[in-house]
């Protein structure tokens, strides 16, 4: 059975799944409980599971990320939000010195294997620290894992999947596509594997990749491109890491043209290591330089000048001329 | 005071009671009659403001706004006290210190327009920006606590922070700090009964927050934060204190948000009709002003024609705000460092051809 | 006790004083002559592993250590308490609780040496490892507390700290969490008057530690970590009272890190020879002994047996930690993640070809 | 006048001179008052300026940057200590969120320009969290400059740069050099421009770029390669943020090869962004795909797995052979 849902309800719907059948599941995190967060992700779970399972914690982050450590050794399985991914930022010594390291620190006799979900990115008119995007800060550490959805089935099945995966986590959710997006989700349950990327568009020209909010503007520009005849080859990546390389290699051997895109900034970035792995793997095959269209090198503005830093399809469809024309 | 309301009796200083009746003579503060009905007019200003922001929001004029309702005592006392070389490190619901300090409406408004000049304060002198992340901003306080040691100013630091934001780490670091170091800072916890949509009780399991200055050997006391003179007398006494070189003092404030968390909130789902109608009996300009009534200092007419005015004045540094501007391209770039490295100037030329080839495009239709 | 030691009294509890007289009857604990002398044994082959590796160490035989010298009694006690269904999520200075969780001195020293093996504690139950980041350990014993009471079961979590440790902002998130969750969790702060070279007034300025548990609303109180008899006692109730459903207990042991820091660090660079004196009688191993003497339980040449019977023990250990083999290259990529990704397959593979390519060339002189 | 210095000599040097010269400069942190640091690197400066200069602070790592953007609003310059690099963990958030951002959030009406000092890298058989290297995730924080010195000489003239920066500067002192190289070094004051990369070898088959304690190791191969006779040309980064692409991409398009040499763990690190700008500005230059040597994508293993994880002038050789002979 489908059922039309956004992301919101996808992934609540995949928590939702995963509360009723495993009973160590436990959900926690700022505001989660009775309100349901303040994008309401969580909503309806309290009342459902009761407040031992799903339920407000004092406001304090390394302390959410640090007791869902202790939890996940006591065999518990926690999937804890940092109500903005700014604001993971305090939790970011236990995150690197424990979430992530636990099981090679332990030689496998303990796991730290949680998931951290987070509304990430920019594009909602919000204050500061409230439309980061660090997802290569993550995606550095060792031992961790970086998911970030485009839509609400995969959201949902990645969810589920990482609720089920051995190993931490990171889910970060591109909220600016929380509601936008509408989708036949399957109701029953479903995973998607983590560490695989999709081919969303088939195309001859020029391979683009990029994740989140962004595969939305990618299309949007491949709209744009069509007038031009230019074929366009997408790649939602879905998987920051364990990052597959393999699909984005295949892609642009056939190509030989890459763009990557992504609203994070630019430098050390996670388009640097697309653009990298191109070039060792597809060397030979490479007919244009593999470029990035990302964020600029600056903080996240606040609204009124967020405009000059978010991606729109025209800056995506401009640079895939430049790259094919080169 | 501190010996008197040592937070370990569990006692409250309270001056006036919910019908502005002045009940504890001995800690009543030495200040004149006009300077209350000053201060009374400050907070009415700023819960003129406050109500005509909300509007605003609802009206999609601005992005979204932390309102102060209920809480307006707390920065009203603070307003009468705080100097102008005293610092202020705000958390971010506090707007009757932030006028007081220098700021203005129209930066108050431009920055909830989103636009970063909201937070510059040009006027206001030692006016540290908002900080979002909470708790954060209380060791920036006693960093410059320190300087002014250092210096040895006579400088104060008034530095605020909500109840949820005591359970931060950076909370009992700030404190911690504040304690060795005997740095002058005042730390104001408007404890207003939520963080969000948790209660209080979910925060702690502490009696209070006054209390929690016994963990680093540093003066504390509760005070009803509804009670202007009560807040009043504490944050004169505490700030003597500190700036003789006493050290820091923690103030619990008890309040009320009696208004949502910001625009986007709606407290109905996590609160009872009853706990709100508890404590709107102790509504901070309610017993202001009843009490000024009670000295003949101020009638409801002279209420209504200060509304009047305030409210045409709010609304033309209103539109002064929404006519501010565009924003620069430039203006991305150009404040990340002190000297812009050639990384930002070639994406800045980037972005301009970008935009140029767009306007070309359009134009010719390509 | 807690009401009799409430830490706003000032009170340390003590029980036998520097000469090993039981001053304090009222607290003595319900223990054995039989248990005392069991503890007695367990600290003297503490002390005895801790001199040997030191050294050790001194002949770089293994890379770095953290003495226990002088703080023996602490964990001395938790180890008659602590049962094999409890949890100790420790710091890294309690050598006496991790045999007792069942740790060999074998995995104490591999971990010394540069193995991951040495925290694995393949015999011990519910014993996490070692934690570096000071501090930070305290919130996992916190959600291994919220385990506890989720799944009802009948065990309690002792965890410890330094008292550096207490400044950092995760002591505080800990023991607030701890408090608000009345998670099953007895916090051990070992307060040795040191991090390092910082003496303990420039950590704070509280009276002491166990002042601290006023912030948090939970149970306190300060104990002479040199009396083996106040440490048990107080690690007893604790454990009960936490057990109960009552909520955590935080414990200053007061105490003294009579050798360095660790093997790298030289304390006569920041303190005085007249302090370590003053220390120095009270000395736990010292204490108990006389006490055990006075009992007639024990002499000099029963310690002098012992001692020879450890040393034994104790490098018959060692030796077999220096027999521990080869790091594979494998382990430095398996246990990162549950499934290992492509990347570290093939990053295992390229170094295994360097590898080769390495001795190819070496011997052929490329 | 010069002096036979290590690289700790050279730091306390250019700490001493700042100390002299600017009354505002105030170094605290974790043991760098009595003791002087636990590597030294702060030794005798109590004693000459005082506590209220230099001085040891509380073990709290937020509070230790916190606090010192504090004062640097107030018109100080603190140059604050992080113990070991993978202990200013717990400061990340006021890091990221506030010295990093001060300047852009008030417009320029104040600023966080401190130094943030720590020892960082492997090679010491520490126990773990002693021996990160996560600079790529600093480099990416818009606001920071990240400085890594590989000499003594170096780590004076940046040192004195940083302190005088309007900016807030990390400066990592890769401290498996910091005795093991010693250089006569000028007495007087004299400073290095941050954001310059600095040609240390002239060379013309392939450039290697590197930092810190690897250019030794790069020199090591370098000599290996000669019996080869390849010609390197190597590059000391110096500075990792603002990074220098044009010195970098010059010798590119000279050589035609580019080899990249970090401990630092291989993806979202430093190379991928090296690789990415020659890619992007030396393209028709290259002569074979610009590679990575780096430190593997796992946790930094304890002293007895060490050697499987650093770098040695043999790998580097390999690489440079292999690059070389594409
Ligand atoms: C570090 C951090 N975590 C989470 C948030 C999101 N947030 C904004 S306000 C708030 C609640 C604050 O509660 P309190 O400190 O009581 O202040 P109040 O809003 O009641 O004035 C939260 C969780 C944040 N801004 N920063
Ligand atoms: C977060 C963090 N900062 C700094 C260090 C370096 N360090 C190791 S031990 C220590 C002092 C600890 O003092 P204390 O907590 O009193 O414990 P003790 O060593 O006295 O047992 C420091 C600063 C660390 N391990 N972790
Ligand atoms: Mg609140
Ligand atoms: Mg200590």
């Amino acid at each position: 059975m489908k059922k039309v849902m956004n992301m919101v309800n996808a992934i609540n719907d995949a928590l939702d799944i995963k509360l009723k059948e495993d009973r160590n599941v436990i959900v926690y995190g700022e505001d989660v409980g009775v309100e349901g967060g303040v994008f309401r992700v969580t909503e309806g779970l309290q009342k459902k599971y009761g407040v031992e399972r799903v339920f407000d914690s004092p406001l304090a982050e390394s302390a959410i990320a640090g007791t869902a450590v202790g939890m996940s050794i006591a065999g518990l399985k926690p999937v804890i939000e940092m109500q903005f991914s700014g604001f993971a930022n305090p939790a970011f010594n236990q995150i690197v010195s424990h979430v992530s390291r636990m099981r090679n620190r332990s030689r496998g006799k303990y796991t730290s294997d949680m998931v951290i979900r987070m509304p990430y990115g920019g594009g909602i008119n919000a204050l500061e620290h409230h439309s980061e995007s660090i997802e290569a800060i993550w995606a550095h550490i060792p031992g961790l894992k970086v998911v970030i959805p485009s839509t609400p089935h995969d959201a949902k099945g990645l969810m589920i999947a990482a609720i089920e995966s051995p190993d931490p986590v990171f889910f970060m959710e591109p909220k600016r596509i929380y509601r936008a997006i509408k989708q036949e989700v399957d109701e029953e349950k479903f995973s998607i594997p983590i560490g695989k990327a999709k081919v969303i568009q088939k195309g001859t020209d020029i391979t683009v990749v990029a994740y989140g909010a962004m595969i939305r503007e990618v299309q949007k520009a491949a709209v744009l491109a069509k007038k031009d005849n230019i074929s366009i080859e997408i790649i939602d990546l879905r998987t920051i890491y364990p990052i597959d390389r393999d699909t984005i290699v295949e892609s642009v051997k056939k190509t030989g043209r890459l763009l990557t895109v992504h609203e994070a900034i630019k430098t050390f970035g996670v388009g640097a290591e697309i653009s990298s792995t191109v070039i060792e793997e597809a060397f030979l095959y490479l007919e244009a330089p593999p470029k990035r269209v990302t964020g600029y090198d600056v903080i996240v503005p606040l609204p009124k000048g967020e405009h000059h830093f978010i991606i729109s399809p025209e800056r995506i469809y401009y640079e895939i001329l430049r790259t094919v024309k080169y | 005071m501190f010996k008197e309301y040592d937070p370990i009796k569990n006692k409250m200083l309270q001056i006036m009671d919910n019908d502005g009746k002045i009940i504890n003579e001995k800690f009543m503060p030495d200040i004149d009659d006009s300077e209350v009905l000053e201060a009374y007019k400050k907070m009415l200003f700023a819960r003129t403001a406050d109500n005509m922001t909300v509007s605003y929001q609802r009206q999609g004029r601005i992005f979204t706004y932390p309102p102060n309702y209920g809480q307006e005592a707390i920065s009203g006392a603070v307003a009468r006290i705080m100097r102008d070389e005293d610092w202020l490190v705000p958390a971010f619901r506090e707007l009757g210190a932030y006028l007081a300090k220098g700021a203005s409406l129209k930066e108050v408004f431009l920055y909830f327009m989103g636009y970063e000049e909201g937070v510059n304060f040009k006027n206001a002198k030692n006016f540290v920006p908002y900080a979002v992340p909470i708790a954060s901003q209380l060791l920036h306080a006693v960093g410059i606590g320190y300087e002014i040691k250092y210096n040895k100013k006579d400088q104060v630091v008034y530095t605020f922070v909500g109840d949820g934001g005591t359970s931060e780490g950076d909370f009992h670091e700030a404190l911690n700090f504040a304690g060795v170091w005997k740095a002058p800072v005042v730390f104001i916890v408007q404890n207003n009964q939520y963080g969000i949509s948790t209660p209080f009780r979910l925060q702690t399991a502490s009696d209070g927050i006054a209390i929690k200055s016994y963990a680093y050997g540093i003066k504390g006391i509760q005070v009803d934060g509804n009670d202007f003179f009560a807040m009043y007398k504490a944050v004169k006494e505490s700030a003597e204190y500190a700036k003789a070189g006493n050290g820091p003092v923690l103030i619990e404030a008890v309040t009320y948000r009696k208004g949502a968390h910001t625009t986007s909130d709606d407290p109905s789902k996590y609160r009872t009709k009853e706990e709100e109608d508890e404590w709107d009996v102790k509504d901070p300009l309610k017993r202001l002003k009843s009490y000024l009534k009670s000295q003949k200092l101020f009638t409801d007419k002279d209420e209504e024609t200060l509304i009047e005015d305030y409210k045409k004045e709010i609304d033309r540094q209103f539109i002064e705000a929404e006519n501010f501007g565009s924003y620069p391209l430039e203006d991305i770039f150009k404040y990340t460092y002190g000297d812009m490295p050639d990384d930002l100037k070639q994406q800045m030329v980037e972005h301009e051809k970008f935009i140029k080839w767009k306007e070309v495009s359009q134009n010719t239709n390509v």
